[in-house]
């Protein structure tokens, strides 16, 4: 990956699309501590974040739904939704939080003392954005929140995306599904093998023509 | 390196090597620690043998077979040593024999009491008696002095010496009872095992008139401490590797009584040289001797002894003449050699009494 | 390169080394070939290792079990009755066994289809078990099998084991076995069966998807390490001349263990080296047990100080240098010859910075 | 004619949970079927009881006239069932020719024995594997990556390779397990030609599983659609997508679809 | 057999079994978290007893100052060790951890041999711990109460530190998911080091409790305890610690009963112990309580 630059302002929904292999994930993965970039900054609030340790970058208010979800499956729906407030000590706070979350994800109410390993993927990808939400961030990043997720379950989460975002919390979102992600963006990068290529709102890029060609398919093949 | 040989030797005239391979580390550590101090001490007493100066090249076989073997390779090939001393634990001696053997080079062992190390074996010899020999002892102590009619056997299985014995004991106390079924339970243990309750508790319905449990002094001391524990009453008997201070601190109380043969007492000093060899030592350790560091004392000395009646430093010429031994007043007794190359000589038979090693009495061949 | 220049190669490469062989034999002193001879087995016994243990991934620490199983078979047959008659002193012989008397060399196969044996009756229920639950499987196998000659004394002589087994083995025995397993383990791995083996190592349910018979690969592998470790085992007591079950011990697997891990798991030209690296090492290290004299002052040796280098070795190779000496390349011609031209032309372009370029050969 | 491969009322309980109930299946040869439904409907379960990797509680399988019920996977793979993961479970430390070279090992019918002493035999089926090996890579547009090592390789080489991999065995029946899962719709679509050209190539007929509608629809003759591990809807593309029952249970309302 | 040598039969194998089951949970509870067999377990054990060997003979501490600190020292060493041989690896495949284990349990064990000698030792065994008294003809050591109540505490106390404090929830976030669990602000190391210095600890009281009862100390003390309560975690089912206290006791059991009925196979007693091992591996893969964790394909 070499030399991308990105901005996202408070209070956004800003998108990162991009062939396979682009370098979306490792981006993420950077700013939350998990790999060091070789050079570069990364500063949050004006703080620089390069070398901290994750939980510390954590502690900032960061947060990120990983790539392929990755709940803990020998913890029961309520335990992983409190391993997200980990960092927190105020009691009172992370049960009306849980109570939030339950009221976004009624499923989780329902299944809370269940196994996670037990759900079914969408249930799962409910569960990771909301243990994600238990640590109250300000900047929520999320790796393709819809991977392998059944349509309707993909329409429900772009929803819950969209209230997370309302509620307050700035979203940094990578997607495949770029018409969605593009819809509900308001700025959007465009990676390709670790440059960033294009950037503009949402809606400037989807009216792209080369982003249309490349991500969209829309040259190709119209509605089917 | 035939070549090497006389060019070494030529430069150092005046000194003659003699090796010492001896288990300092892993299962046989302790006896072979033992037998090196003595071994030390008769140098430091002894340190010249015509007019030469005596170097000791002292290896350690790790208590291991190909060890064992590597060692006394190494030190006849690199060493260039003229007599080698060693080993504790017969199984060690043995992995030597062979090459002893070929590089004709004579060996003298301390302790391995196994009959086999020197037989068919021109150049092995050793200064300790043999297993049959106390394996009768202790048969014969049960029999006459504890009138014993029925005995139990614990053994560690995993150690020839353990095993080796309690089969000569097994043997000669039928003879002596003329009862097949006087040993009334064998049971068997493993290097590695401290806990010997089952073995006890199954020992203990067969109500025996003595237990034999020849092995390892820390194993034995455990053993007899859980037997006591358990309420058994029996009198212990052993063999000379119970000879430990270790053997009466991890026995405690327990051990009180326990009898077992060995090579040599202090108490009963057998020979002029028991008592100057028991002085040194206090002086130079400040403990008590064992019987493990006067036989390595004593194996030191053959061979200086050898090397005088040779009048030669030649490995062949050494051999013939400690083949010729006989009558030396060593430590441990009178020290004659017979045909095989063992010592033919007298085992002493010591109790635990108030926490010490006491002289019981010697019993002669 | 041409296959043919690179058999040719090889080939001329073995004559060398038995050559160099014939003369070490003659002109060496016996600690020494003790030491070369011992290198031979060990790279026997670590290329058996890492046939299951590296190219196939099944962790197995089942070695000193099937070397002893080896070593107890090759010297049953190869002692002769007398010497048999003074073994088994304590207990009687089970009678068959008196009169067996055979040439080395069959004892030895014998000694490696034994193991064999034993491998595949053992692999029958452990092959199935993965990762850590086979290494503690495999490991308490070896254990029992301790275990079992310990107690099987009219077979096996218990814990006194068998002393004066004629000595046989030496740097041709040894190295014999060693070039014989070398050129085995090539071919095997370098066909479609070493493939399938690296297919399991990597994943096996994919392996498995592409009809690769688990089972029979996974045996195949086990029972061929087996073998080896049998006649690994049968050379080192035809060596040593005397075996008994405290020879077999977890440290035996350790030492091996460390010879593949050393020299790269999943590298045959790397278990060579390791083997003859730590065969040697362990010897040399002897110094730091020694006492050394510096003339003025001497410093006491520290008896067992080698086995904490050693285990200290292996933790270190381990954490910083996990793909140990090789990792899972080869040592191959083209690569010797690369190093040599890599080596050739930084030197070609010393000269030319020296001198007037020259011409514009390519 | 009957079907290439039949299955009869498959159960599949794992302790107290049913992932698959009383499915039945049949497959004529040269389709290509889809398999969608909710996630943890129990697509991949049915894909792993065929292949052998699970055995069915109860149930039979039918391919090519044979009972392949309780089949160990290997065995599966040699009668003609090949699939691929939906987690990309490539060789990744072996180089993309050898990961195909694998596939082929199961035509291999020399014993150990003959490869170790290399006789002719044996020597030319290896030099048969090598080409066909080749051969395959050019065709699949691999060939370039031929001696990398197949975890270094882009994501879609991947899938791709792993396709491949699967057709080494030589396959009738391919299993594709989400294959254009973490693609982009473009790259979605280059898949459905890629896969259309493959089953002209290879003879092949195909399952497929996806949750990217525009590949399923497009691609597939004929959909079954799995909820709960029960079977709701089996028929063609069009009638699957006005069906009820499976935009309740699975597309939703129809603008999603269009994404 | 009559009943009164059954029941001491019994005793002895109750008394063992609970010893086993004391290493055992200190074993399973690392494995849980870090899907390690910490081939080390039984040296940190024999560490344990030297420290409290020392305290007591060389700085004359009353045995139960020198107890406590050679359960605080052993958890550090433990502590030391996980830092050193294993945070390097916790990136890499658990074959090269496993060697690593390896490695450090032979590292122990002969640093043992060289700084404490390979001579056994007597361990000092307080007069409270002496006692035996006779029921009916048996005869119990009142450590085969101690032992048990011990292990029953510990147990307790570690079910409740796994299970219902936020610590023991991030050590089971963490036994599944390093990456993850750093997501969730969750410091690993310090969560793994506190595992390493529990599980020390652990193996200290057990190191100690076993030197009361077979009072006699060396260097390779550990190498059988540690195979054996290894195996009784497995038989347990990994990772489970109750099952490990179940699997301790039944593998102390059937040892002595072994014995008992077979007197002529008491040879065989240590292999026995590999043999129940590889029959639960075959019969039930994942020990008595284990759960099941098939590879989701
Ligand atoms: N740890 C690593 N070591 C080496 N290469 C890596 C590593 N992690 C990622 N890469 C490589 O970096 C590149 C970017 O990967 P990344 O996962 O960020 O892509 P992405 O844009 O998220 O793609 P996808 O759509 O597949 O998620 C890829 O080519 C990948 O192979
Ligand atoms: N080995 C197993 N053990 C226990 N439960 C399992 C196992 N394999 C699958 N399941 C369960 O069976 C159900 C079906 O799973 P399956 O993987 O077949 O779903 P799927 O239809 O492929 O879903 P997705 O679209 O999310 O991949 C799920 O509830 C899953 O948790
Ligand atoms: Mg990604
Ligand atoms: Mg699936």
């Amino acid at each position: 990956m070499k030399g991308i630059t990105l901005t996202v302002p408070e209070g956004r929904i800003v998108s990162l699309i991009g062939a396979n292999g682009a370098g979306k994930s490792t981006t993420l993965r950077a700013i939350c501590g998990l790999v060091k970039p070789t050079s570069g900054e990364i500063t949050y609030n004006g703080k620089s974040l390069v070398g901290l340790p994750t939980q510390d970058i954590i502690l900032e208010g960061i947060t990120m739904v990983p790539e392929g979800r990755r709940v803990f499956p020998n913890l029961t729906v309520y335990e992983n939704l409190l391993l997200g407030a980990y960092a927190r000590n105020d009691v009172q706070g992370i049960s009306s939080d849980i109570k939030r979350v339950f009221e976004l994800f009624p499923r989780l109410e329902e299944r809370q003392n269940q196994l996670a390993g037990t759900l079914s993927g969408g249930e799962q990808q409910m569960l990771a954005l909301g243990r994600a939400l238990m640590s109250r961030p300000k900047l929520l990043m999320m790796d393709e929140p819809s991977l392998g997720l059944a349509p309707l379950v993909v329409k429900n989460i772009f929803e819950k995306i969209k209230q997370i975002h309302d509620e307050g919390t700035t979203i940094l979102l990578i997607e495949q599904n770029a018409k969605a992600a593009l819809e509900l963006s308001d700025y959007a990068y465009v990676l390709e093998t670790g440059k960033i290529v294009l950037e503009g709102t949402g809606r400037e890029l989807i009216s792209n023509s080369e982003v249309k060609k490349a991500y969209l398919g829309e040259e190709i093949i119209g509605d089917f | 390196g035939g070549s090497g040989t006389s060019d070494e030797v030529a430069k150092e005239p005046d000194v003659v090597r003699i090796g010492v391979f001896e288990p300092m580390t892993g299962l046989s550590a302790a006896g072979g620690q033992m037998t090196v101090e003595g071994i030390k001490l008769a140098n430091k007493l002894y340190p010249e043998v015509l007019g030469k100066k005596v170097q000791l090249f002292i290896v350690d076989n790790k208590s291991d077979k190909a060890e064992a073997k590597n060692a006394v390779t190494r030190l006849i090939e690199r060493d260039k040593v003229v007599a080698i001393i060693g080993s504790y634990g017969s199984s060690l001696s043995m992995a030597a024999g062979d090459t002893v053997k070929k590089a004709r080079v004579p060996a003298v062992g301390c302790s391995p009491t196994n009959p086999l190390v020197t037989l068919n074996n021109d150049y092995y010899f050793r200064v300790c008696f043999i297993d049959p020999f106390q394996g009768t002892v202790m048969a014969k102590y049960a029999y006459n002095d504890l009138n014993a009619r029925t005995a139990a056997i614990i053994r560690n299985v995993s150690q020839d010496y353990s095993v080796g014995l309690c089969k000569y004991f097994e043997d000669a106390f039928k003879k002596l009872t003329g009862d097949p079924n006087c040993i009334v339970a064998t049971l068997d243990y493993q290097d590695g095992t401290q806990d010997f309750t089952a073995q006890l508790t199954t020992v203990q319905q067969k109500e025996p008139d003595v237990i034999f449990a020849p092995g390892n002094y820390g194993d034995v001391a455990l053993l007899i401490k859980q037997a006591r524990e358990l309420g058994l009453k029996q009198p212990f008997l052993g063999g000379d590797t119970l000879e430990a201070p270790e053997f009466i601190q991890v026995g405690g109380q327990a051990v009180e009584g326990v009898v077992f043969s060995t090579h040599y007492s202090k108490d009963a000093p057998v020979t002029e040289m028991s008592k100057k060899f028991v002085e040194a030592y206090t002086q130079e350790y400040h403990k008590e001797p064992n019987a493990f560091a006067a036989l390595g004392f004593d194996a030191y000395l053959v061979i200086l002894d050898a090397i005088k009646r040779a009048g030669s430093i030649d490995s062949e010429k050494i051999r013939d003449a400690l083949a010729e031994t006989k009558d030396f007043e060593g430590a441990t007794g009178i020290i004659t050699f017979d045909e095989n190359g063992d010592a033919n000589k007298s085992a002493v038979i010591l109790v635990v009494k108030n926490g010490e090693f006491k002289y019981l009495t010697t019993v002669n061949p | 390169m041409k296959q043919t220049t690179k058999s040719l190669l090889t080939l001329a490469t073995v004559i060398l080394f038995f050559t160099v062989l014939y003369f070490a034999n003659k002109y060496l002193d016996p600690y020494k070939l003790i030491i070369l001879t011992l290198c031979g087995i060990n790279v026997v016994l670590g290329l058996s290792m890492n046939l299951i243990n590296g190219f196939t991934g099944q962790f197995s620490l089942g070695h000193a079990g099937f070397m002893a199983v080896g070593a107890y078979t090759a010297a049953l047959l190869t002692m002769p009755p007398e010497v048999k008659e003074m073994n088994w002193f304590a207990v009687p012989m089970w009678p068959p066994l008196h009169d067996l008397c055979w040439p080395f060399f069959l004892a030895v196969i014998m000694g490696g289809l034994v193991a064999a044996f034993f491998g595949f009756l053992i692999g029958i229920p452990v092959l199935r078990l993965r990762g850590d639950y086979l290494a503690i499987a495999t490991l308490g196998f070896a254990e029992v099998i301790r275990v079992v000659i310990i107690n099987v004394k009219p077979l096996t002589n218990g814990a006194l084991g068998l002393k004066a087994i004629p000595v046989v083995t030496d740097v041709f025995w040894a190295w014999g076995a060693a070039v014989l397993t070398i050129f085995l383990m090539i071919r095997l791995i370098n066909s479609s069966y070493g493939l399938a083996l690296k297919s399991i190592n990597s994943d096996e349910i994919a392996a498995e998807a592409m009809g690769v018979n688990l089972f029979y690969h996974k045996m195949l592998s086990f029972v061929l390490s087996s073998f080896l470790a049998g006649v690994g085992g049968a050379l080192l007591g035809g060596l040593l001349g005397t075996v008994d079950p405290t020879m077999f011990t977890f440290l035996m697997t350790f030492n091996i263990l460390l010879i593949v891990v050393l020299g790269g798991l999943g590298s045959i030209t790397g278990s060579v080296i390791g083997a003859v690296f730590v065969t040697i090492l362990m010897e040399w290290l002897r110094i730091v047990e020694s006492p050394v004299d510096l003339g003025f002052v001497q410093i006491p040796g520290i008896p067992g100080m080698r086995m904490v280098i050693f285990s200290f070795l292996l933790v270190l190779v381990i954490i910083f240098y996990q793909q140990g000496l090789l990792g899972r390349r080869e040592l191959t011609w083209e690569g010797i010859f690369n190093l040599l031209r890599q080596v050739q032309e930084r030197f070609k372009k010393r000269n030319k910075d020296k001198s007037v370029p020259s011409s514009e050969v390519g | 004619m009957a079907p290439l491969f039949q299955a009869n009322n498959l159960v599949m309980q794992f302790g107290g949970l049913t992932a698959v109930n009383k499915v039945s299946m049949s497959i004529e040869k040269g389709e290509i079927v889809g398999l969608i439904g909710p996630n943890g409907a129990g697509k991949t379960t049915v894909f792993n009881i065929i292949t052998g990797v699970y055995r069915p509680t109860s149930g039979s399988l039918i391919f090519n006239g044979r009972n392949i019920t309780g089949l160990r996977p290997d065995q599966v793979a040699k009668l003609g069932i090949a699939r691929t993961f939906q987690n990309i479970r490539l060789f990744r430390d072996l180089t993309v020719q050898e990961n195909v070279e694998i596939g082929y090992h199961l035509r291999i019918h020399s014993g150990p024995w003959r490869a170790v002493l290399r006789t002719p035999k044996y020597v030319a089926e290896e030099k048969m594997i090598k080409e066909r090996a080749s051969q395959l890579l050019a065709q699949v547009g691999l060939v370039e990556y031929r001696h990398e090592k197949a975890g270094a390789l882009p994501y879609g080489a991947q899938r791709r390779l792993e396709i491949a991999r699967a057709l080494a065995t030589n396959p009738r029946l391919l299993l594709l397990d989400e294959p254009a899962a973490g693609m982009n719709p473009n790259e979605g679509l280059e898949l459905m030609a890629f896969l259309r050209e493959i089953r002209k190539q290879f003879d092949l007929t195909i399952l497929l599983i996806e949750h990217d509608m525009r590949v399923v629809m497009g691609i597939c003759e004929r959909i079954y659609v799995l909820d709960y591990g029960t079977l709701i809807a089996e028929g063609t593309p069009e009638q699957i997508q006005k069906n009820p029952k499976v935009i309740q249970a699975y597309l939703g309302v129809d603008d999603s679809v269009r994404d | 057999m009559t009943l009164t040598e059954f029941l001491q039969h019994m005793a002895n194998g109750v008394s063992l079994g609970s010893l086993y089951a004391l290493i055992a949970i200190g074993y399973t509870m690392v494995y849980g978290i870090l899907r390690l067999i910490n081939f080390a377990h039984g040296d940190i054990f024999m560490i344990a007893a030297y420290v409290a060997f020392f305290g007591i003979g060389i700085f004359s501490l009353p045995w139960w100052v020198s107890f406590i600190l050679a359960v605080v020292i052993t958890a550090f060493i433990g502590a030391l060790i996980e830092r050193a041989g294993y945070r390097p690896l916790r990136n890499s495949p658990r074959i090269s951890v496993l060697i690593s284990a390896i490695g450090i349990s032979f590292l122990l064990e002969n640093l043992g041999l060289v700084l404490f000698g390979g001579r056994p030792k007597a361990f000092y065994r307080p007069p409270v711990f002496a006692q035996v008294f006779l029921v009916k003809g048996v005869a119990v050591q009142v450590l085969t109460i101690y032992i048990p109540l011990v292990t029953i505490v510990l147990l307790a106390c570690l079910l409740y530190l796994v299970h219902k404090t936020k610590t023991g929830m991030a050590m089971r976030a963490c036994s599944r998911d390093f990456e993850t669990a750093r997501l969730m602000a969750i410091n690993v190391d310090r969560i793994v080091s506190v595992t390493f210095v529990v599980g020390s600890a652990l193996a200290a009281v057990g190191g100690i409790m076993w030197s009361l009862k077979f009072p006699q100390i060396h260097p390779l003390m550990g190498i059988f305890p540690g195979l054996k309560c290894f195996i009784a975690a497995v038989l347990g089912g990994i990772g489970n610690i109750t099952g490990a206290v179940i699997g301790g006791f039944i593998l102390g059991i059937l040892e002595i009963m072994l014995v008992a009925f077979f007197p002529a196979l008491s040879g065989y007693r240590d292999a026995f112990a590999f043999v129940i091992l590889i029959l639960i591996l075959l019969f039930r893969p994942t020990g008595i309580l284990g759960e099941t964790m098939a590879e989701k394909v």
